[in-house]
């Protein structure tokens, strides 16, 4: 099943770089969603133990939350700001591309000390979790919405909830429900957040945010 | 150590009745009163018991502080240094009361309260035979001095004396931190006693101590540059707490660095110098800035400083001697130093209370608007110059005989062969003739200015006597510098004990050493006798040659003019201008002159006022430059907030790549 | 207990001191080419004031008429301790020299103080001079004591003039010598003569000591003048126990060497006083440091 | 009652009063409501302690999910007491709303909920053994209190929170990746098991864990909570939320937030330095609380915010917190002694100055002066607690400095003790300027009215009483109980 795995880590990878040259918001919410069913599915792939309900949980609520749930708040949240649809970016989409490979560059060196230790872990999806989690800080550095704030934030967690799939076998149920659940009110609050702040501010700048200084 | 509990105990509980009386102004101030006076007597004969038998005592108890231990002990050592602090309270809580009269019942109920807690928490420090209490102790004084001295907190510049205060204070107490912390490190307990066991083996420590010693117990005793403070903080307090403050509060610094010395075991030759050089540079700048003041209770902060000084020089002697083995040296140059700190409290306290009862009478203390006061406060007035001579060490009052003590010292090591002892005598007799000449020419002007001629403002011409406990407890301290003077060899005898203490002899010997300067200092009072005796007789002659003949009061020449009025009187600045000038170099004395032009000349005038050099120079650019630096951070915390996530990932990222090395 | 035949000296001291100033003016009169007033002409002064009623300022307090006392008896006190040259003074002690100098410092601060009790500029002014000048020459006169006292090894007045023989002379010229020049210096500053000071001014913003002494009449008056014919006589005894090492060990010879220095030295003065102009105010202090340089060098010269 | 029932009814009773304030109708309830179950949160916390430092010296409850020893027992009651002071004052503080803000039902039940919200999460965070569930209750704190801080929605407010949200949600993200690597740092050699992530498997002797990994999991460990810890230089959010909250909020924020992340990060260190031995955590640690202390005293000189300003020494208080971990034994007990100091000092000056703020209509320090005679209470617990908080005797702060520069000198750390104590002078000198501007002088323009009501002597008292008293005195059963829980740090169980 391993060609499946490295299918999954190159579309993740393009869906990545597709985030970095996207200029519409639009357009990036649903790279984001495509994003969240992608690697949902990898519970679903890499662990050993056959389909028990457990497994099927978590991809389900990984899928359903990250791949439906969050793109359609995101969705809602982009038309109350009609009016405004450009991820405004600081750095140049071309240059963004340019970063995305350094950083790609970075996440492959970063991972070749970890994975002697991880053994059993397949080393591609490690690659490709470390690269999330930089591209989605990436994302929320080098752009001005709001909404694309998020959206990184939800990338970076992406990669976060690759790494645990692939490297921790086993963790409490309990456990990956409250990160659900957390990842889903965390989602919710900035989304109420978002709301008050194009109305204060009129607008998803938050570099206009920026009256409280020294 | 029976006394010294009840006396601190006396001393909260007056602190505590006054806070609990104030709605009855009356009440506190006679319950913060009697509580300080009481309890200071009893602190006080306590004491005098200890220094009378010589035998320490000690008590030590259980307290929960991990890295501190309860043990308080009272040698002949701290018995002495407690003297000048229950003295001077007894007299400023006699004081305090009229001085207060008038005021709100908060405002005296906060006053009582610090001032008792002052006496307690100074008592404490001089008792406290344990680093960490002796730290608790020593924050506490600070702390009951600071509000002392914002206690006039309206004044703007009130508030900026008290932050300056607390920042000096705070200062040495870093220091001091790190020197018993060191100590306690190395002697694995914070008891005195276990300080000096391990510094034995532990020679190579035994300088930086010193240092540390020097620098943290420097500040609060005022030693320049770090003197800064007491100028600020002296003049704003309320009287009594000023004479309390610079009378004994800057002898706990003295008493700190003593305490370490006796600690540290025989001493290096260049701690000597350094105390000497240090000193020197005290005594004559302190003198220096002092001349240039023209606000009494400033005038009087400065020559703390002086004074300091001058004990210092004594401290320094001694220590030279024990370096270089010379017993008698350092018997001598102690027993100056500590002859001093007794005497620098008497005569000091008792300026800064006449100052108090001037402030009291005429509301002011700015020189130039005083004078002609001693017609209109005869007994202030007397008790004042009395003060004023004594610490200009004229004889026969007290400050001669410690002079007297410095000077013999200083003699004695001129006479030595060896080069660096002779020479460390030279500086010490010149410098103190030199702080003697200018000292004198200080208080020919602040007495000559605020108490003699004609009063230079309305409210001096109409300032009336004090009230009676004030003339009284001036009148104590005024009989203190007469007796001592007067007695001084049964004074230097008396020091034997302590000064036994700090060189390591038997008191035996070292009375026996003392002896040897008590002898002349006899002589010398046999020849104020004459003096006394040829002035009688004189003031009797010229009394009959009057009686006979007529005296009758006329107008001072005026060099043919005849209405000279108390406009054209000399004036501080003026009086000060020759010497200022002389040192402008160190004083930096801002003057404003306006010759006079034209064959008739219409305006002109001079005037000087002084800054600190240590503060203009030294610490405000120090502070500006500072801030300016400090201020640049600004830019790391601009708002943007893609930016703060930037410092996260960044650091992120640093320390991966750093820990994957 | 001192012997009462060594209050002998202080005795004639009291009694020739005024003849000192006598001898100054008439030295000055004949150089000048006049005859000058009678060599008792102090006496005559002392005498008259002495007689005289007194006037007081308005704002003078008890201070004022205090202050010529205290100058006065400070001085008296001061001839105790005074040897000279050979001849020793009645009370002897080692710090002898610091009692001298405390005694002389309480004489100068109690005129000073009745200076300033008369509120008038000018006794201010003299006043501020006064201690300036003095506040320089008191360390200048110790760090003289301090070299006489390393070469003889005694701080003592008395041993220390008595050790001063041709031999030391010949042992320490030079100390000795730059040692001498200090005291003549201080003598002069500290009596106020000319190049400091010239008694005989007439324009009160020029004087120090004698405009401080403006307001002082009768009585008070004489006792001052009293009390300058004193300090110039042990100053005078200061310099000249050192210039006249005559030790020959019988009183009487002793005794008439130091007389006749003490007289050349009026002499002396009287010279400078008509052959120098009087400094500058401003230049006066730099005469008084130079003098403490000279003995700082002299006792370098002797450290090793 | 058995400490383990009261553990799981700690935490029921905070849900619960959650809860119940959605439906209260008016302010005033809530209020009470919040104070009311505080204070019985402090004595239940009591309790726990009380029993966790009985014989066996932990308390475990549901099956080892729930794991309470020294350590966490003394977070919880610095946290109670902290939630008990806040809550008191917050239903003084709410009932003086200045400046056109309306302390509306809607709002009041918003805040009990969030309040009482953030307190279970907190709770949680403190007592329980799963990492996982900790790093959930530490993302459920954020969520809780990100809106408390735009109480009243305001630009100002909605940037701070944003900037709150973001970051601290950056921050936690990292931290779980740090967890996750934990927990395959033991099953790296094999050892897998539903339990991976409980710290009492992890921390226990034989467990093996990968060095590897376990540095990778401390990096993101340290730079995740740090964030929320406020060091340096991840605290931006700090200042601007502290500032923008109201100050009941501000001061639950500095008073335990804070410490709640620190103490997620100390659960970590025992396991590194089990992995990887003593030096790599210790240095960690010491850059990052000498690096805060520098940069926070920096930053105190030219504040002229009244709470920016104490949100700054918050982060150098975190600073020296961090150092004293790092220093050993006997500098993880100085940390201790002074997170509770630093908690209810600075409490207590957030009280002062949001109370003070309400009277004079700013927190901008030029315009607050001569507090002591426009409000004398809330002015003398400004005064106290400035001094306590620059290190003045005989206040504890000074005590708990005094312990952790001997565990310098001890652990001959010299030049963190210079640039610890030159920093600390700077602040000293900035701060004193700053508090005796503000307290002594004649008052500028201020509102009279207002009572202050019953409660606000008592909150003054005790918190100045407990600075005062454990200034001069520690009780034999404090010391113990701070030695032991220093112990845990140390030794594993």
């Amino acid at each position: 099943m391993f060609p499946l795995i490295e299918t999954i880590h190159a579309v993740g990878l393009l869906t990545c770089f597709a985030l970095l040259a996207t200029s519409r918001i639009g357009a990036c919410i649903r790279w984001l969603s495509f994003q969240g069913i992608l690697f949902g599915m990898v519970p679903l792939i890499v662990h050993d133990d056959g389909l028990t309900t457990r497994v099927l949980l978590l991809a389900g609520g990984n899928i359903a939350l990250k791949g439906i749930a969050f793109p359609w708040i995101l969705l809602k949240l982009r038309a109350r700001a009609n009016y405004n649809r450009e991820v405004q970016p600081f750095v140049s989409f071309v240059m963004s591309i340019l970063c995305g490979i350094l950083i790609l560059a970075l996440s492959v060196w970063l991972t070749q000390e970890m994975k002697p230790a991880l053994a059993k872990a397949p080393f591609v999806m490690l690659d490709s979790s470390i690269f999330l989690i930089f591209v989605g800080l990436f994302l929320m550095i080098s752009r001005r919405n709001a909404l694309m704030q998020v959206i990184g934030y939800l990338v970076l967690e992406n990669g976060i909830f690759v790494f645990g799939v692939i490297t921790v076998v086993g963790t409490p149920l309990l456990v990956e429900l409250g990160v659900l659940l957390d990842a889903f009110v965390g989602v919710f609050v900035m989304g109420i957040a978002i709301y008050h702040i194009t109305r204060e501010f009129g607008s998803m700048d938050v570099d206009r945010l920026t009256e409280l200084r020294g | 150590m029976f006394e010294f509990i009840v006396s601190i105990s006396l001393l909260a509980l007056g602190g505590m009745l006054a806070i609990v009386l104030f709605p009855r102004a009356g009440m506190c101030q006679l319950a913060g009163q009697i509580c300080a006076v009481s309890g200071s007597a009893f602190g006080l004969v306590g004491a005098l018991h200890v220094l009378v038998t010589g035998d320490a005592v000690s008590l030590s108890g259980v307290w929960q502080m991990p890295g501190g231990s309860f043990h308080l002990e009272i040698d002949v050592l701290s018995a002495f240094f407690l003297l000048p602090i229950f003295g001077l309270s007894i007299v400023t809580g006699l004081y305090g009361r009229s001085y207060f009269a008038g005021h709100g019942g908060v405002a005296s109920a906060a006053s009582w309260f610090h001032l008792n807690m002052l006496t307690a928490a100074m008592a404490l420090v001089i008792a406290a035979h344990d680093g960490l209490l002796f730290l608790l102790a020593w924050e506490t004084m600070a702390l009951s001095s600071f509000f002392l001295v914002i206690f006039d907190d309206r004044k703007a510049a009130v508030r900026h004396a008290a932050w300056t205060y607390l920042v000096a204070a705070h200062l040495g107490t870093a220091f001091l931190l790190v020197l018993f912390v060191l100590l306690g490190s190395i002697a694995a307990s914070s008891d005195f006693a276990a300080y000096g066991a391990a510094l034995k083996d532990h020679q190579a420590l035994r300088s930086s101590v010193f240092l540390l010693a020097l620098m943290g117990f420097g500040v609060k005793a005022g030693i320049v540059p770090a003197h800064v403070w007491l100028p600020e903080a002296h003049p704003v307090a309320p009287s009594h707490a000023s004479a309390l403050m610079s009378g004994a509060m800057i002898k706990v610094g003295i008493y700190g660095l003593v305490r370490i010395l006796t600690l540290l075991g025989t001493p290096e030759t260049w701690w000597g110098w350094l105390l000497i050089g240090v000193g020197a540079l005290s005594g004559v700048l302190g003198v220096l800035f002092a001349l240039a003041q023209h606000d009494l209770k400033r005038l009087l902060a400065y020559h703390s400083v002086e004074n300091i000084g001058i004990i210092l020089l004594g401290i320094g002697i001694g220590v030279l001697g024990l370096a270089r083995g010379m017993p008698l040296l350092a018997v001598i140059g102690f027993a100056s130093g500590f002859l001093h700190v007794l005497n620098h409290s008497i005569f000091k306290g008792l300026l800064f209370l006449g100052a108090g009862a001037v402030q009291r009478a005429v509301h002011s203390l700015e020189l130039e608007e005083l004078g002609g006061l001693l017609k209109r406060m005869p007994w202030t007035g007397t008790f004042f110059l009395i003060g004023a001579a004594a610490i200009v060490g004229l004889p026969p009052l007290n400050g001669f005989v410690s002079e007297f003590l410095l000077l013999y010292a200083g003699f004695l090591a001129v006479l030595q062969p060896a080069a660096a002892v002779a020479v460390a005598g030279l500086i010490v007799l010149v410098i103190l003739g030199l702080i003697g000449g200018l000292a004198a020419a200080c208080f020919a002007k602040a007495f000559g200015i605020v108490f003699l001629g004609s009063p230079r403002s309305a409210e001096a011409s109409e300032a009336r006597e004090v009230a009676r406990p004030m003339r009284a407890s001036m009148a104590v301290l005024a009989l203190l510098c007469i007796a001592i003077g007067l007695g001084a060899p049964l004074a230097v005898a008396s020091l034997a004990g302590v000064v036994a203490q700090m060189t390591g002899a038997t008191v035996g010997t070292t009375s026996a050493e003392l002896a040897i300067v008590a002898r002349p200092l006899a002589l010398a009072v046999s020849v104020f006798a004459v003096l006394i005796a040829v002035a009688a007789l004189a003031w009797a002659l010229r009394a009959r040659r009057l009686a006979v003949a007529s005296a009758r009061r006329g107008p001072v020449w005026g060099c043919g003019y005849l209405f000279p009025s108390p406009k054209m009187q000399y004036t501080a600045s003026s009086f000060a201008q020759p010497l200022t000038t002389q040192f402008h170099l160190l004083i930096r004395n801002r003057e404003t002159f306006v010759p006079p032009q034209g064959y008739f000349p219409t305006a002109s005038s001079y005037a000087s006022d002084s800054g600190d050099p240590a503060l203009h120079l030294l610490f405000v650019p120090t502070f500006r430059w500072f801030d300016r630096v400090v201020t640049r951070l600004n830019v790391i915390q601009h708002g943007h907030i893609h930016v703060y996530i930037l410092y996260v990932a960044a650091t992120l990222i640093a320390l991966l790549i750093w820990e994957s090395f | 207990m001192p012997a009462p035949g060594s209050f002998a000296l202080p005795l004639c001291a009291l009694i020739l001191a005024p003849l000192l100033l006598g001898i100054v003016n008439r030295t000055k009169a004949v150089i000048a080419g006049r005859r000058g007033p009678p060599l008792l002409q102090p006496y005559w002064d002392i005498a008259k004031s002495l007689r005289r009623g007194a006037v007081y300022g308005e704002a003078t307090t008890w201070l004022f008429r205090l202050g010529p006392v205290v100058g006065l008896a400070a001085l008296v006190a001061a001839l105790l301790v005074m040897p000279f040259g050979g001849l020793g003074a009645p009370v002897s002690f080692s710090g002898d020299m610091i009692v001298l100098v405390g005694l002389l410092a309480l004489g100068r601060f109690a005129t000073v103080l009745a200076a300033l009790d008369t509120g008038s500029s000018f006794e201010g002014m003299g006043a501020a001079r006064e201690m300036h000048f003095s506040a320089l020459a008191e360390p200048a006169l110790l760090l003289a004591l301090a070299t006489l006292a390393r070469v003889t090894g005694s701080f003592a007045l008395t041993p220390v003039y008595q050790s001063i023989t041709i031999g030391a002379w010949a042992d320490a010229l030079p100390t000795f010598a730059l040692v001498a020049v200090t005291l003549l210096i201080i003598a002069l500053v500290e009596n106020t003569r000319i190049p400091v000071d010239d008694p005989t001014t007439h324009l009160e913003l020029t004087m120090i000591h004698e405009v401080m002494v403006l307001d002082h009449s009768g009585p008070d008056f004489g006792l001052i003048q009293y009390a300058t014919a004193l300090k110039l006589w042990i100053f005078g005894a200061l310099l000249v126990g050192l210039m006249v090492p005559v030790r020959s060990g019988s009183a009487w010879f002793d005794g008439t060497a130091m007389l006749v220095g003490m007289v050349l030295l009026a002499g002396v003065i009287g010279m400078i006083e008509s052959a120098m102009a009087r400094y500058r105010l401003v230049y006066v202090p730099q005469f008084i440091v130079a003098a403490a340089t000279l003995s700082a060098v002299a006792f370098i010269i002797r450290l090793v | 009652m058995y400490a383990s029932q009261s553990i799981i009814a700690v935490l029921a009773l905070a849900l619960s009063g959650a809860l119940f304030c959605l439906v209260l109708p008016r302010p005033h309830h809530v209020l009470k409501t919040i104070v009311g179950v505080s204070v019985v949160e402090l004595l239940l916390a009591l309790n726990i302690w009380a029993a966790v430092l009985g014989p066996n010296g932990f308390v475990t409850a549901a099956d080892q999910w729930f794991y309470i020893d020294a350590f966490s027992s003394f977070h919880i009651v610095v946290l109670t007491l902290v939630f008990a002071l806040s809550s008191a004052f917050a239903s003084i503080y709410f009932t003086h709303e200045a400046g056109g803000l309306v302390f509306t039902a809607a709002i009041a039940r918003r805040f009990g909920v969030l309040w009482l919200g953030a307190e279970a999460a907190m709770l949680l965070v403190l007592m329980s053994n799963n990492l996982g569930i900790m790093w959930v209750g530490m993302e459920a704190t954020t969520l809780l209190t990100a809106f408390l801080i735009s109480l009243h929605p305001s630009r100002l407010s909605l940037e701070a929170m944003w900037k709150y949200l973001i970051i601290c949600s950056i921050g936690i993200a990292f931290a779980f990746m740090g967890t996750l690597l934990a927990a395959a740092s033991i099953q790296s050699d094999g050892g897998a098991g539903a339990d991976a992530l409980f710290w009492t498997k992890l921390a226990s002797a034989e467990a093996h864990l990968d060095p590897t990994l376990m540095k990778f999991a401390f990096v993101f460990v340290l730079v995740g909570y740090g964030t929320k810890a406020g060091l340096a230089p991840i605290h931006s959010w700090l200042p601007d939320a502290h500032s923008q909250a109201p100050a009941p909020v501000s001061a639950m924020f500095s008073g335990f937030l804070l410490n709640t992340a620190l103490y997620c990060i100390m659960r970590f260190v025992p396991l590194v330095q089990h992995a990887m031995g003593q030096d790599f955590a210790s240095g960690l640690l010491i850059v990052f609380g000498t690096l805060s202390i520098l940069v926070a005293a920096g930053f105190i000189v030219f504040q002229r915010d009244a709470k920016r300003l104490l949100a700054y020494h918050s982060v150098e208080h975190m600073g020296i917190i961090t150092l004293g971990y790092a220093l050993g034994p006997l500098g993880g007990f100085a940390a201790l002694f002074h997170t509770l100091n630093h908690s209810v000092c600075k409490t207590l000056a957030f009280f002062a100055v949001g109370r003070l703020g309400q009277r004079y209509g700013s927190h901008e320090m030029h315009t607050i002066t001569g507090a002591l005679r426009a409000d004398r209470l809330w002015g003398v617990a400004l005064l106290i607690s400035f001094l306590a908080l620059i290190g003045v005797a005989p206040f504890s702060i000074f005590m708990s400095e005094y312990q952790l520069l001997r565990a310098a000198v001890g652990a001959s750390a010299w030049l963190t003790l210079v640039l610890f104590l030159a920093a600390s002078g700077v602040v000293f000198v900035s701060a004193l300027r700053h508090m005796i501007n503000m307290v002594f002088g004649t008052a500028s323009r201020h509102d009279r009215g207002g009572r202050d009501g019953k409660l606000a002597v008592p909150i003054v008292v005790v918190a100045a009483g407990l600075l005062l008293v454990l200034g001069v005195w520690m009780p034999l059963s404090f010391y113990h109980a701070l030695s032991s829980a220093a112990a845990v740090l140390a030794v594993r169980p």
